[in-house]
């Protein structure tokens, strides 16, 4: 019934949290992963080697641990770049994925008025009704600037993005298409291909949220056409503080830098600068480094587990999740109801139990899940709901994990008598 | 268990048969509230007589900590001049601060005592007070007014 | 001859890097602090303990990791508060010092025409000559977007500020004033109190870049008088990836937001949104939680070892190296020769030898020196050189590095026979 | 010790007596490098005689490396065709990028073969392609401008 290449109990050992004794005396079940992951010993080993060995401020000095640091920095760009089958210079180290797209949108606003990126009233930036308030709000207040016009995709009832009005969407103005990869609330894994040929057929870019995909399955940014990418390293097993814009070289060369300061000169006077070359163009000031050490890694671990392993894996969990979630009463599921396109992030509702209310009982079994909105409020409001609650499968769980949710959610139930 | 002195008895039924949730027309000030982390919203009506807090009623969504105590709250204040009512709102906040260390002056707060247990479990604490902030901006929004 | 309350030898047992072997054999002169601090273990232990205990996203989970997370990022905020003498609410965490000036550049650049931050054509933004590039081409961009007049504090000779025009520099159009409060090449400590005066008698915020004075010196914030005050923790015996901006609340309240995502948002809907109160509103998406707990640590290390006692050695290893250097022939120092309003950073050329060159050999003795324009290029053109050699002390430094340095220096000279 | 495999014999004394630094006046083509993170800079005057490197000056301010590197590599240029040029150069920059693995060619590339030490230490190699940078640059720009 329950069939993967990997085995969670197994991966748990690698990550110390693990051992913790949690409030009602259990065990850790950890099902908030779509909110930031855990981490493995390599991950902190990591840092805490870079900190014990190499640590000096990068690309700043002759020494020898200005050298060592360079090299572990840049090393961990090659790795994340390895990861995505992108080109190292095609990697910016952000401190998460809500700098990425905030980079995006003000360096597009930072444009000279003939510049491609620019927008003026009546262009417009296409999103959707599903995505989280990083891939949204950015774009809002870029509109606001600008004058551009905010348009997006809506939903179905199923939690299916609705492309029925493609073309009219993306028409001849769109400068920008900002869709999400997988839903952080539903799970839904958005069709790309259509969205990124008709984006293209218009002269629009393409900027991936791929918060939700990059640490779950196998991504090759030259096979998924887009133009930008943009991923946290906290939920890919990475650590906090530590995030990636990966962008197209040729647009990445021709835009306007976002943070100045430090490093992403090339030249300087007391009245006017000239930028570096790509990457360092967007990484002004000493960066996280032993954050993108962490980080490299991160990805170094999921590698060796093979992306494909996860990614069947995560299949697995939330196929018997479905299956099993189909056995209890009162409870509604948003999102897709088949694991067809679809991620390892189950949404869901409880009759007559507020998601806060079910956040904490499942928490007295040691159960950790994500109740509210998910930053993704507008969708609340199309579903007509205050909340959800969400649990989402990585690795280290397994099928015991999702036997635990459904026992605690039945034991909700009767504790709230409903 | 220890979620027994997060969701005493008389929380949850002044969650099943919340007071007060139905607004009440033509009030002194409304107020609207929400709390951003779990997107709870609360609308609430307030009714002064001169210095007397003479009405507040409400609606809004949120979970039974958030419902429990907004109604317990409204029916604690109605009736109290509003020195008496900010006199009970900080003997309450000081409770929901209290890391689990106070239990509260059951002759000040009645039934908001059993939320006591609510300090012990810090990302509720914004639940439990949400109702309250709004009763008190609205009061000190009415006061301005004035 | 050399007298301080610490012991700068037996702090570095706190330090694990310092039992690297380096280049030439021997251990490691660390003279580079002032680009970045060595961390000492509590800080490393700190991030581990978080990242092994308490790892969760903050403030959005009603489970009990993310309880005790947000209690962790939170604790660390008080800390931070404690340490500047600053109220909570005041303390915004940022990846950097560099991302903390360009936030307030930002959201300047946001407001409303009708806002007190707003700047037009005719207002001025008053820099100095010294800044770091951080805090200069953040103020260069702003002043080219709203077409305000960038000017400037000159340079005396030996590296002071010269405030002699300070009425007419900072007159009735200044909207903003960015000092730094010490040079990172000099070692200049600036006049504060007049500059903040005349700034405010005109309407004028200033911004204190205290990247070179927070770590150094204890801080009050209040005292200060200023309105905004950046700094990065990574200099501060921190972790890399996370800096603090401070500022006043009731500009911070009235101020627009910067980034934008989640977590900074009162509510949203497809087309709009609203801000959450201060802090939150300025610190969008997952934190950077592990560095802001570590930040907190290395802010109680130095807490423990006060910060009166922290300036008095610095001041004892500055006097003893301006003395010793007073031994050598074929060196000047660029900036203060006295050690008054003036910190432990001390620039340096070596007649017939390039910066780079001097690094390299110095670093075969283990001493790790910064080389080049060390981000104030208009400064190193103000001087008419292309770079210096700049040796920056701290905690873990003692007169032994100082000699070390000196012996280095002479052999360099032997080096290339000049 | 370590430091002489970079600091060879013949690189100081391209250092103190470079060749060629001093700009000839009315070059096919002229460009401007800089190191953005020392503040090293070069400016290198380039002669073409129809595909023949007929003339390579410069001037500029920059450690022993860059300057020896520099001097070097004019006199390796002139008098070569844009494709020999472009051999030299490629074998060059393989040499710096080989950590230490590679002694490089002496009959391709002459006395520049003295700087196969840099390669070992990383944050030097940036200071020895600085000249050579400008001189590609100044090549393939002059043969745009064709
Ligand atoms: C005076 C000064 N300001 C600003 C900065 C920038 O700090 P960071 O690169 O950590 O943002 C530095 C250090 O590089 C500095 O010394
Ligand atoms: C789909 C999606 N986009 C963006 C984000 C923002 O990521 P971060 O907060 O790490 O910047 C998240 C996670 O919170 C997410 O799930």
């Amino acid at each position: 019934m329950f069939n993967s290449p990997l085995d969670g109990a197994e991966i748990r050992k690698d990550f110390p949290i693990f051992a913790k004794t949690m409030r009602g005396g259990g065990r850790l079940v950890y099902l908030d992963s779509g909110a930031t992951s855990q981490k493995p010993r390599s991950v902190l080993d990591a840092e805490r080697y870079f900190y014990e060995n190499h640590n000096a401020a990068v690309h700043r000095g002759s020494h020898l641990l200005a050298e060592e640091a360079s090299e572990a920095y840049e090393g961990a760009r090659a790795i994340v770049a390895g990861f995505l089958s992108a080109n190292i210079d095609e990697i910016i180290f952000t401190k998460s994925a809500t700098e990425g797209i905030n980079l995006i949108a003000y360096s597009f606003g930072n444009s000279a008025p003939s510049s491609q990126f620019a927008l003026k009233p009546g262009d417009r930036i296409v999103v959707s009704e599903m995505e989280h308030h990083a891939n949204l709000i950015p774009w809002q207040q870029l509109a606001k600037r600008t004058g551009a016009e905010l348009v997006w995709f809506p939903i179905t009832l199923e939690g299916r993005l609705d492309t029925s009005a493609l073309d009219s969407l993306i028409n001849e103005r769109a400068k920008v298409v900002a869709i999400t990869h997988q839903s952080n609330v539903l799970g839904t894994i958005n069709p790309l291909t259509q969205i990124v040929d008709r984006a293209h057929a218009v002269g629009s870019v393409v900027v991936l949220d791929a918060c939700q995909s990059v640490p779950h399955f196998g991504i090759d940014v030259k096979t998924l056409g887009v133009d930008f990418l943009v991923f946290s390293g906290h939920k890919a097993l990475g650590p906090t503080g530590i995030g990636v814009l990966w962008g197209r070289a040729d647009l990445l060369e021709e835009m306007e830098p976002f943070l100045t300061g430090g490093s992403m000169i090339e030249s300087v006077t007391m009245s006017d600068a000239t930028w570096a070359s790509v990457p360092r163009k967007f990484e002004a000031g000493v960066p996280n480094m032993a954050g993108a050490v962490g980080l490299g890694a991160a990805l170094t671990y999921l590698d060796k587990l093979g992306m494909d392993n996860v990614e069947a894996h995560e299949r697995a969990l939330t196929e018997y999740a479905l299956k099993k979630f189909t056995e209890l009463n009162g409870v509604t599921i948003i999102g897709p109801k088949d694991s067809a396109m679809r991620g390892s992030v189950l949404s869901f509702t409880i009759d007559g139990i507020h998601p806060h209310d079910a956040g904490q009982v499942l928490d007295q079994y040691g159960i950790a899940v994500r109740t509210g909105h998910h930053c993704a409020w507008p969708l609340m409001r199309k579903f007509g709901i205050a909340g959800t609650t969400r649990a989402s499968f990585y690795i280290y769980n397994d099928s015991a994990d999702i036997d635990a949710l459904i026992d605690g959610i039945a034991a909700t139930q009767k504790y709230f008598k409903v | 268990m220890e979620l027994d002195s997060l969701y005493q008895e008389v929380i949850l039924d002044h969650y099943r048969k919340p007071a007060h949730k139905a607004l009440v027309a033509n009030p002194t000030k409304q107020v609207h509230h929400v709390n951003p982390s779990c997107g709870d919203e609360i609308t609430l009506n307030l009714h002064m007589n001169g210095n007397l807090v003479a009405d507040v009623s409400w609606d809004g969504v949120g979970c039974s900590i958030s419902q429990a105590s907004t109604s317990i709250m409204t029916d604690l204040m109605i009736g109290k001049s509003v020195d008496e009512a900010m006199l009970v709102l900080n003997e309450f906040t000081e409770l929901m601060q209290s890391k689990g260390t106070l239990t509260g002056n059951e002759e000040i707060l009645d039934d908001a005592v059993a939320l006591a247990g609510v300090s012990k479990f810090p990302a509720r604490i914004k639940c439990a007070l949400l109702g309250w902030m709004a009763f008190k901006d609205a009061v000190s929004q009415s006061q301005l007014g004035k």
